[in-house]
């Protein structure tokens, strides 16, 4: 990729040399191209690797040190022109400042951590790889790509899905059900039995049947049905499960139920036909 | 992308006026019309020749070079389109109305679906009886020469097949079904390592051993 | 063509089995793995063979038998593309940054998001990332066993196929990048590393910078 290839890449202007006739028009294009350049850089990283370009050598082989100075210098720049660099821009040139004066001072055998040219190598390490990696996706994008260059099958036949059921069952299920149909006389399976329970479903069959006929209000006990009302667990059961049915019957808005207190008789109506959605 | 298209240099040859062809018809999204190709092949090529010899390129393939009215495109041959479909297969068993209602078919044979509800008891459900005739393990048989000539219901060979069975003769008797323990009152006990294989109820059909292997103790 | 098919009986010859992973790889626009196909032929099939003789065949046609993966398909030869201007198809245009950030994961996969902010020298926004996943060309690997178990990035099959890679490791000047030292996870040295820009529109990295950045001056 050359800089041409970057669009919003204008040529930095090159402080090296300075203008012989400064002219007015030109610095001001200058300045504006410089507002937009800052613009277009993905972080001093990538206005770094512009600026080892300009140097026209192997980034290998590239001066950290002339590369320091081209980046502040163009940080000097912008600020004399007032334009506001973003905070990690001048935290760059303070890192390249310091890496400067590190690089001009002679090395400190007493100094601790990593020397200046192990700095200065890893950053022109990082900007090869960048730089690298910026080749490799142009050539990645170059590439014969599937919709522009390769195409899949133009009608591809979908797949259909066909459900089939198996059904299990050995000779001994079919056994078992069959001697389970001749055995039922001697054996019945445990269960509950269920003589005194009247159930909701039985109470609600018997009331919708006669609610037509409960104008005024009744007494929920008139409505026990015949053999449930004496004493007991089966007069229990009719009255829980006429109540839940009178209860049923209330939301579906075919009657009214009342109880004028406590542990007071449930009485209950047909709801008056006006009052009916 | 790598070399330059060679389209505004000579005539292709066949061979490659077939390959641009081919690639047409390949990702187009509907067949190409023989005058569709002509406007988009290189000027001078024969799209009538190109396809006569993709057509026999593509004879006995997997994928034939089909006319679609008008047009062309590739198509599945039709021997093969068994391998366009995926199969699920679930397993399930079978409810207990259906499965008493099976063993009772099985063992009275014919049988009317009165006498079925006879027999179990309990209404026979028109589903359950579709079901079994859906699966072919049931059919309906001749009808009873009896007042209002009812249906009866037969097991088939599907259903001999699938329970291993030569004939429904072949099912076991009551007698050997108690010998099986299979009409004691209590339900065998699980885990019990008898070795009438008896034990396992989730076996199906193919982990069941033949009838006379499960009462060798009689 | 009219016979029903025989794929219950023996083991269809390995002309036959060309025919019908042909057919398979056709009908789809995807690519198909090879344990796709060995599920979809009759058993015994032989789906790499199959493919080898199905790839031989269709060197230098109009259409040819990528690899992609773990997977086939048939994808129209490059040189033809000036014929497919008509179904080329939109392609979603893609920042500076996403192309690099793709990149950067094709290269140096698996990589964490630190890593591919510390090779970009720039934070990453969430939406580039984002934007990558949903197209499928980049999907979350395995988390790093590192401090923070950090998420990593990895290209996709459909990265692969739609740069016409076979594998990862076909990717362009690949090896001349190891060569370099270029692709190297070459952490800086304590007080060595190069300042990271934090800022980006997005803007939702940098308040988090990872842990260990924050005490390494410790």
């Amino acid at each position: 990729m050359t800089p041409a290839d970057i669009p919003y890449l204008r040529p930095v202007p090159d402080t090296s040399v300075p203008d012989a006739k400064p002219d007015p028009v030109a610095q001001r294009r200058a300045e504006e191209a410089l507002i937009v350049d800052v613009e277009g850089y993905e972080g001093p990283l990538d206005l770094l690797l512009t600026l080892a370009r300009t140097q026209k050598v192997d980034l290998m082989r590239i001066s950290v040190l002339h590369l320091a100075e081209q980046y502040l210098a163009f940080v000097e720049q912008a600020r004399a022109l007032r334009i506001e660099l973003a905070a990690d821009y001048l935290v760059m040139a303070a890192w390249l400042a310091f890496l400067k004066s590190r690089l001009l001072l002679p090395p400190d055998p007493e100094a601790e951590g990593p020397s200046a040219e192990d700095m200065a190598a890893h950053l022109a390490f990082q900007l090869e790889r960048l730089q690298a990696m910026r080749q490799a996706a142009a050539q990645l994008m170059g590439r014969d790509r599937l919709g522009i260059s390769r195409f899949p099958r133009g009608t591809p036949e979908a797949v259909a899905r066909k459900r089939r059921t198996e059904w299990q069952a050995g000779l001994i299920d079919l056994m078992r059900a069959y001697a389970r149909l001749k055995t039922r006389s001697e054996f019945r399976p445990y269960a509950f039995d269920r003589q005194d329970v009247f159930t909701m479903e039985q109470a609600l069959d018997r009331l919708r049947g006669m609610i037509g006929y409960v104008g005024d209000w009744t007494d929920l006990a008139d409505f026990l049905p015949e053999g449930w009302g004496a004493k007991g667990t089966r007069r229990r059961s009719a009255t829980a499960a006429t109540f839940a049915a009178t209860l049923e019957l209330a939301r579906q808005g075919r009657i009214e139920i009342r109880q004028p207190g406590a542990f007071a008789p449930i009485s209950f109506r047909r709801k008056p036909e006006t009052e009916q959605p | 992308m790598t070399d330059p298209a060679p389209h505004s240099d000579a005539l292709p040859s066949l061979a490659e006026q077939e390959r641009m062809v081919e690639a047409i018809l390949f990702a187009s999204s509907r067949p190409v019309t023989v005058r569709d190709l002509a406007e988009r092949l290189p000027a001078g090529c024969d799209p009538a020749e190109a396809l006569a010899g993709l057509r026999r390129a593509y004879a006995g393939r997997g994928v034939v070079l089909e006319r679609i009215g008008d047009g062309y495109a590739f198509r599945t041959a039709p021997d093969l389109s068994f391998l366009l479909q995926t199969e699920t297969v679930e397993q399930r068993r079978l409810s207990r109305a259906a499965i008493e209602t099976l063993a009772i078919i099985a063992y009275h044979q014919p049988v009317t679906r009165a006498e079925i509800e006879e027999i179990r008891g309990v209404a026979v459900s028109r589903g359950t009886l579709d079901q079994l005739i859906e699966m072919e393990w049931v059919r309906i048989g001749r009808r009873r020469m009896t007042p209002g000539r009812p249906a009866t219901f037969v097991v088939t060979e599907t259903f001999l097949d699938h329970f291993g069975l030569e004939s429904a003769r072949d099912l076991p008797g009551l007698a050997e079904l108690r010998a099986a323990g299979l009409l004691e009152s209590r339900p065998p006990v699980e885990g019990l390592r008898v070795p009438l294989a008896l034990r396992d109820e989730d076996d199906d059909i193919a982990a069941t051993p033949p009838p006379e292997d499960l009462f060798e103790d009689d």
